[in-house]
């Protein structure tokens, strides 16, 4: 099981970052389109962070990963065991109005990302009877 | 409206290349067990090209005939699953949930096609093998039963960027993986809802006819007979 | 393993709903940061081309992001990348129009395979001994380029010798380029089952020294003389696109096939009238026919035409009508009935487009050339004077100065290889010091009469440039791997199989997951660094500038591409994955496939000559004939698990090799299904299972080439026989072309199933239900 | 004429000279076993639980490598596990019939077979029950049989088959405990009167306080009357569902609506022929000759006849009708049980099951405890044969001839059956040194002048012994 609340890499400050008016999809730019949200890279941060605040310890931390030519091992905060044999398309779920904070919490008051809610069937399962999506087996599991 | 996906497998045309098998190897990641377990019948393929032979020199005759799940409306696998894995989907496919499924083989058992395919051991893939899997489909692991999903993974893309944008699923939009390489277009796939579709329209041939029909099993595959060079003119 | 074995034990303890993926050890590797940008879970798709036959299908390639395992800068560690996932065929290419056969999609485990050579090695143990050490780029370089400058400075650059598979497009000019201003003698293009004789027969009956193309969908009746062209012959997806169509694409207008071969090739099966006849004899049938056709006058039209007067012409006694082919005296000859030849006669002149074809073992007999010219001289029998335009027809070259048909037929493989081997052998001043590899294997697929095992041994340096050990690298001394296809730039100059003309390109799909370099760019490399003619005639950084310089011409030819600008025109024809003419209205109307006039003065006729075999019929009592699997080609793909667990079509075996004989001469000897048999020529002997099978004709023995690797990778190596290497070194004379059905074998029972392992597919083998309804 | 309980009451505690040492004479030799080891019983145990740690040793291979170690294969998906599960569970109807029929038939000989046959009831219920579970490819996951409400929102499907197998197994399996139980009752009392130690303690326990108060004595009469009752139309529905597993189906030869009846006869058939087995095994090493008598192979001998002659009749009418109706599908079958590859194994069946327990079984001369014990243990095999041969001939020659198979079986599977057999016989072993093989207070109420029988329902019966009619009497002991 991932720890609840992982130690990432990095200090990133969602709120900061948040406050500053960017948009989920600002990194995250995978998230209206398909499946998966994205995380950016190390190269991506650095398109700002070559400039702003570049005294900050924890951006120097990215400086250093990038002139090593690593990227940030970021941690997964959420996965699903492949055992679950299970699909979750993140662009249907933003279209039909899901907020991300639904499960991915509040970000404009978290520094790291956190396990809000216990991703199990059931809550995936409430959900789709309570928005009278369908729950079919192969809704999800192929 | 609903779909109703089928597909038409025009025996005519079908030259029993086999891209169809390796288009499903590759899209549903559908492992190879190796030489070993192939020896003892354990090779796994949801298509496969069946040959039968008739007669003998000089005058044989082979006929080619690709095998698949038939997704029957009255399926025999599913009513014998005790945990729901084998089950009818919403759009009448005869869905396998693998993450429920506990490996009695009932529904292999039951199946008159034998088109289900049960992982003896955990697949492998040497590295990086590991690459080539579509990460649109799951792995399966030891012990679970798999079979034809008619695609299932690109009827759902489909229908999310259909719904994305608003519109209805047009016909030939979406095709699965064997139907996609077959390049004698022996395999056609559609809804069979749609009248006006291919499959639709292939399938009231005259030629059609289900495979083992009399089984009653409502089968959602329809096999176009091969006729012969004179009957042309009737089809 | 330990992170399969960590999954079973967790689903032991019963966490294996909640076990993460992520806890596998792949999460201790570093992570590089990744070249490209790509958005997760969205699939893109990026032209690229089939390079695993051929026939040079235009392939869309599926990609993805992932996570891979590589090794960079000598560190292991992850990187997300794109990942191919998926290669189907270009919706917009005309030859494959979006289909792809089941090799060209197994491409994608060349990309994978895990026994590429992942970065350059050196043989470190004996030579063949399969102990090589990795070595840097920059040392390989060095190598190789001190081994060229040694031989310049000995003043014997002649001594370089380059073996490859044949090739077309632009790898083939700079490699030509390349050894011509080394000065080393030409390449010796290998490849064990060329198409020689066929380009030797076209360029004399129709004006055209390369491959036929057929517009099938047109066809109403096809009669094939041993053509394999659903499954191995000359572009099979074209072709059973076509085939599909001729079938039951027109309402009403069913096209009949008939296949004339002595062993049932899974396009054979297809056929509706199957009909065998005597090794060697193809091209009697098909004067017996043409004797019909002309005597009753069948097809008045045709007969005067010029196309049918020139390929007749090749025919000794085809003005006179062709007294000596009635229909009595080719019987004796092939075994086919007169009543037979009599009535497809008749059937091919009633029904509309008729087309004949020839290819595969007829062509590999002592008289393949004459048999050749007389299907030729049937088909433009039948197929001439049409409104719009005849079905058998020549894809026109692409309008580039450097693309097209060499003019008079090249010197076949088989014969080049034998005259290199001789000339190693022979030990004199000026014979190979060096030899330069390139994804050719005739260690594995040349008779062994040729001894070019032992010519190989006898070169000083071997230097391959492929991507996977095999029976030939083996011996190398120094491995430069090669990209694998899709992470190279790629261009196909097809030969077969369009109605346009056209020219393939394609960028990498992926970036190289391994340290390995493509080879066109090291050549390049390499002709900079030893500066000099060499430097002039290739003056490119990297291929992709030559393939740019090679197709920017084309811009003014308009075509599929309209750009206003060069670098326009190079982004739209990588997108589309080449350039190709403007679609001809129907068929073969272009005046590009109109056959060329027939040059003056040349009106030399081929008589009738019998086909001679190695081996008398009383020692060797059998026919042998190696055939061409659709999973194996040549042996190249043996080494893809998917292609080894490909039922073959007819038998259904799977990861071994067999032999098909027929149940009566299984009785005879006492031979089963499943047996192990020996099979024995003048030149070798092997053993295989037996595959009883009702489509051979009971004096035949029929082989498939491809399996009996014993050095290709974890997949290849050690299943099965290769029948290549019993083959007696007979040439079809004309050609120098290996007549590979020209072997005679005996037969003989050594073992029962446990010893022969034949793995089938097929449990049963069944009969058609009486109603022949799909059953 | 019927007694009342307080006239049993007075039969029990005023027994005569004789019968109150016949009694304690059986009281001792029951008893013996359970307090006396022999070395035969240590070698015993010691075997078949090697056996037993064997199979446990070979599941855990299969549980880590995964199902593939077996033999089977497509389309071949069951083989010796399921011909196990349907054995060991046809097995388990030697109980019922012997105990709950001859119980309520009043057939008084059953005295001293009735504690045996419903120990392999018993057992081969568990053993049987715990085969699917090794057979499964996810064995982890087995308990989603199970209904229980979860946040998945998922049941299991009550259409099929293996799920009210599994109910039917639960069912008999508490159903069968129980009427074993109950009239062990009295015996653990018996057992915690003659013991000390930590034995006293569980028998306490097990014996739910059990003082032989009359109004005990009629509570368990009544209580084995109703499980008697119950147990009957429970084991035939039984073995009838496992028969559903099959014949649910539309496989050839599968798809019967025999099943039920053919699998009912064949299990009670395959029950007789272990109970009369292991009754011959006890009489040897219990040394229980004065108790179970010729009379009783003898009595048993004429059921295993009948049964033998009925599963004959059942297995005619089903190749029959097959061969009658001649489907192609049907008759690939057919044809290979019965002529090409399985025809050594279906004639071994029969000549097992039909030729050589006929004429042993017929003729009183051989209807000896030596010949009933080779007609059962031909049978047992033949029984076996017959369960294979319905599943495995079926599946490899499936409708389409192209995905015929053939299988063959791996050293996990020998190992898990012969590991089946270990479990039997260690269980048993463990069972007698437990509890008495032979009801003692069955064995004391026959010595009764009523005769016994339910006491409740029974008519006193005239013969003064009950219990036993030939050969030496345990109540010929010296006055």
């Amino acid at each position: 099981m991932h720890p609840e609340h992982p130690v990432q890499p990095i200090a990133f400050t969602h709120t900061v970052h948040l406050a500053k008016r960017m948009q989920c999809t600002t990194c995250h730019v995978g998230v209206s389109q398909g499946p998966d949200a994205q995380i950016p890279n190390v190269t991506f941060c650095m398109g700002c962070h070559m400039v702003i605040d570049t005294n900050n310890p924890e951006i120097k931390k990215i400086a250093a990963y990038q002139a090593r030519g690593e990227d940030i091992p970021w941690v997964r905060v959420y996965n699903y065991s492949p055992s679950a044999h299970v699909r979750f398309n993140h662009a249907p779920h933003i279209r039909a109005g899901v907020a991300c904070s639904t499960c991915h919490g509040d970000m404009t008051k978290q520094t790291t990302a956190e396990r809000k809610v216990n991703l199990n069937m059931g809550f995936c399962v409430e959900c789709h009877k309570q928005k009278r999506v369908s729950v079919d087996c192969d809704t999800c599991h192929f | 409206m609903a779909h109703k996906w089928g597909l038409v497998v025009d025996l005519d045309r079908c030259t029993g290349c086999e891209a169809c098998v390796v288009a499903c190897h590759a899209e549903n990641n559908v492992p190879t067990v190796g030489k070993d377990q192939a020896a003892i019948g354990r090779a796994m393929q949801w298509i496969r090209v069946e040959r039968s032979w008739e007669g003998d020199f000089p005058n044989p005759k082979v006929r080619f005939q690709p095998v698949l799940c038939q997704q029957c409306d009255a399926a025999p696998c599913e009513a014998v699953c005790p945990t729901y894995a084998s089950y009818h989907t919403e759009e009448g496919l005869n869905g396998q949930a693998y993450n429920r499924c506990i490996g009695t083989r009932f529904c292999a058992n039951a199946c008159p096609y034998t088109v289900r395919s049960f992982n003896f051991f955990n697949p492998s893939w040497q590295k990086p093998l590991n690459l080539q899997l579509n990460p649109d489909v799951s792995v399966r692991s030891v012990g679970i039963m798999e079979k034809c999903t008619f695609c299932v993974q690109r009827i759902k893309s489909a229908e999310i960027q259909a719904e994305a944008e608003k519109r209805d699923l047009k016909d030939g939009e979406l095709t699965t993986a064997c139907a996609q390489s077959c390049a004698s277009k022996a395999l056609v796939f559609g809804d069979l809802n749609d009248p006006n579709s291919e499959v639709s329209r292939l399938a009231s041939s005259n030629r059609a006819a289900k495979l083992m029909g009399e089984l009653g099993t409502k089968p959602n595959v329809t096999y176009l007979d091969r006729g012969a060079w004179q009957d042309a003119k009737n089809s | 393993m330990e992170r399969r074995n960590f999954i079973k034990i967790s689903a032991l303890t019963g966490v294996a709903a909640t076990l993460d993926a992520c806890r596998a050890p792949d999460k201790q590797l570093i992570r590089f940061i990744p070249e490209e940008n790509l958005i997760p879970g969205i699939a893109v798709w990026k032209p690229s081309i089939c390079t695993l036959c051929s026939a040079g299908c235009g392939l869309q390639v599926r990609v993805m992001q992932g996570d891979a395992e590589v090794e960079r800068h000598g560190e292991r560690g992850l990187i997300k990348m794109g990942l191919a996932k998926r290669l189907e065929g270009s919706p917009q290419n005309p030859i494959n129009a979006g289909k792809l056969c089941a090799r060209g999609q197994a491409g994608l485990q060349v990309l994978y395979h895990p026994d590429r050579i992942t970065k350059p090695i050196k043989r470190s143990g004996a030579r063949g001994s399969g102990q090589f050490q990795a070595i840097s780029w920059d040392d390989a370089l060095k190598e190789l380029t001190s081994h060229l400058t040694a031989l310049q400075a000995s003043r014997s650059a002649n001594a370089l010798a380059f073996l490859a598979r044949p090739l077309r497009g632009q790898r083939r000019e700079l490699i030509e380029k390349f050894l011509t201003a080394f000065g080393a003698p030409p390449a010796v293009w290998y490849e064990p089952f060329d198409e020689a004789v066929l380009r030797q027969a076209n360029l004399l009956s129709f004006g055209h020294a390369a491959l036929p193309t057929l517009d099938l969908a047109r066809a109403d009746y096809v009669i094939s003389f041993g053509a394999d062209f659903l499954g191995t012959w000359n572009s099979p997806v074209a072709q059973s696109i076509g085939y599909g169509a001729m079938r039951r694409g027109r309402p009403g207008r069913r096209g009949k096939f008939v296949q004339v071969e002595s062993r049932m090739s899974q396009t054979g099966a297809n056929a509706d009238e199957w009909i065998a006849c005597k090794p060697g004899t193809e091209g009697v049938l098909a004067l017996g026919i043409a004797h019909v056709i002309l005597s009753q006058k069948l097809a008045p039209q045709s007969i005067a035409s010029p196309a049918a007067s020139r390929a007749g012409s090749q025919i000794a006694g085809w003005s006179a009508g062709l007294p000596e082919f009635t229909p009595e005296a080719v019987e004796k000859q092939t075994g086919v009935s007169a009543a037979v030849m009599t009535r497809l006669a008749h059937e091919m002149t009633l029904s509309g487009a008729a087309a004949a074809i020839v290819g595969g073992a007829p062509l590999a007999q002592t008289n393949g050339l004459f048999s050749a010219l007389a299907v030729n001289a049937l088909e433009s029998l039948v197929d001439a004077n049409r409104d719009e335009g005849p079905i058998l027809g020549f894809t026109p070259e692409p309008p580039l100065s450097n693309a097209g048909e060499p003019a008079a037929p090249a010197q076949a493989s088989f014969a080049r290889l034998n005259s290199f081997a001789q000339s190693v052998l022979s030990g004199k001043a000026g014979t190979p010091q060096m030899l330069m590899l390139y994804d050719a294997n005739p260690i594995f697929s040349a008779p062994p009469a040729t001894k070019i095992r032992e010519a190989i041994a006898r070169i000083p340096t071997i230097v391959s440039l492929g991507s996977f050990i095999d029976e030939t690298s083996a011996q190398a001394d120094l491995i430069l791997p090669d990209n694998a296809p899709l992470e190279s730039w790629l261009d196909s100059v097809p030969e077969s199989g369009s109605f346009q003309s056209l020219i393939g390109l394609a960028p990498p799909a992926v970036s190289p997951l391994h340290e390995t370099r493509p080879m066109p760019d090291v050549l390049l490399g390499v002709a900079q660094h030893l500066g000099g003619d060499l430097a002039k005639a290739l003056p490119y950084a990297t291929f992709d500038a030559m393939l740019k310089a090679a197709l920017l011409p084309l811009r003014a030819q308009g075509g599929s591409v309209a750009a206003k600008t060069d670098d326009d025109f190079w982004q739209s024809v990588q997108t589309q994955g080449g350039w190709w003419s403007a679609p001809a209205a129907a068929g073969w109307k272009s005046a590009a496939a109109k056959p060329a006039a027939m040059p003056q003065g040349k009106q030399a006729s081929h008589a009738l000559t019998a086909p001679e075999f190695a081996g008398s019929a009383t020692d060797f009592p059998f026919y042998f004939q190696p055939y061409l699997t659709p999973s194996f080609g040549d042996g190249s793909t043996a080494h893809l698990p998917w292609m080894q667990e490909l039922p073959d079509a007819l038998t259904t075996a799977m990861w071994s090799s067999w032999v098909e004989i027929h149940p009566k001469t299984g009785a005879m000897l006492g031979i089963q299904q499943g047996d192990l048999v020996e099979i024995a020529s003048q030149a070798g002997s092997l053993r295989v299972p037996a595959v009883l099978s009702p489509g051979i004709a009971p004096d035949l023995l029929a082989m498939p080439v491809g399996q009996g690797h014993e050095n290709f990778g974890r997949f290849a190596s050690g299943h099965g026989a290769n029948p290549l290497s019993i083959l007696a070194p007979v040439v079809e004379p004309s050609t120098g072309s290996l007549a590979w059905a020209a072997t005679r074998v005996k037969l003989a029972r050594v073992g029962g199933p446990e010893q022969a392992k034949l793995v089938l597919f097929a449990g049963g083998m069944s009969g058609f239900p009486h109603d022949e309804k799909p059953r | 004429m019927q007694k009342t309980v307080e006239q049993i009451e007075q039969d029990l505690q005023r027994p005569t000279g004789r019968t109150q040492r016949a009694a304690e004479r059986i009281e001792q030799d029951l008893l013996r076993p359970i307090f006396t080891t022999s070395g035969k019983y240590k070698v015993a145990v010691a075997v078949s639980g090697l056996l037993v740690l064997a199979g446990v040793a070979a599941f855990g291979y299969q549980l880590y490598t995964g199902i593939g170690v077996w033999g089977i294969n497509s389309p071949v998906f069951w083989a010796f596990d399921i011909t196990n599960f349907v054995f060991w569970i046809g097995i388990s109807h030697a109980g019922t019939l012997i105990s709950a029929i001859l119980r309520l038939c009043n057939a008084t000989w059953r005295r001293p077979v009735t504690r045996c046959a419903e120990a392999i009831t018993v057992f081969s219920i568990v053993i049987g029950g715990l085969i699917p579970l090794c057979h499964i490819g996810r064995p982890w996951l087995g308990y989603w049989l199970i209904p229980y409400p979860n946040q998945r929102g998922i049941w299991p499907n009550f259409r099929s088959p293996l799920l009210w197998d599994f109910f039917a197994i639960l069912t008999y399996l508490t159903g069968s405990t129980t009427f074993l139980y109950l009239p062990t009752i009295p015996d653990f009392a018996a057992i915690r009167d003659a013991s000390t130690g930590f034995r006293k303690k569980i028998c306490r326990i097990l014996s739910l306080g059990w003082q032989g108060t009359p109004r005990q004595w009629q509570r368990l009469e009544i209580a084995m009357h109703i499980m008697a009752i119950a147990i009957v139309p429970v084991a035939v529905s039984v073995h009838t569902i496992v028969s559903w597993d099959f014949s649910m189906t539309l496989v050839p030869m599968w798809h019967s609506t025999i099943f039920g009846p053919y699998f009912v006869t064949g299990a009670i058939f395959s029950g007789i022929a272990a109970l009369i087995l292991a009754m011959a095994l006890l009489r040897h090493f219990l040394h229980l000759e004065q108790y179970l008598t010729p009379l009783h192979f003898n009595n048993l001998g004429k059921l295993l006849l009948t049964m033998s002659l009925l599963w004959f009749y059942f297995t005619f009418c089903e190749r029959l009708t097959t061969w009658y109706g001649n489907t192609p599908d049907e008759m690939a079958v057919f044809w290979q049980s019965i002529r090409l590859h399985f025809a050594p194994l279906f004639w071994t069946m029969v000549i097992c099951n039909l030729i050589i327990p006929v004429p042993i079984l017929s003729m009183k001369r051989f209807r000896t405890i030596t010949g009933t014990a080779i007609a059962s243990s031909t049978i047992i095999v033949g029984m076996w044969i017959e369960r294979f041969l319905i599943i495995v001939p079926a599946l490899d020659h499936k409708f389409l001839p192209f995905s015929w198979g053939v299988y063959r079986p791996t050293w996990v599977e020998d190992t898990l059956m012969a590991s089946s057999f270990g479990m039997m016989a260690l269980l048993y072993l463990l069972f007698s040194k437990a509890v008495p093989m032979i009801s003692i207070w069955e064995m004391k109420v026959g010595l009764q002048p009523h005769g016994g029988g339910i006491i409740t329902t029974a008519p006193a019966i005239a013969e003064p012994h009950g219990l036993v009619l030939e050969g030496p009497l345990p109540t010929d002991v010296p006055e």
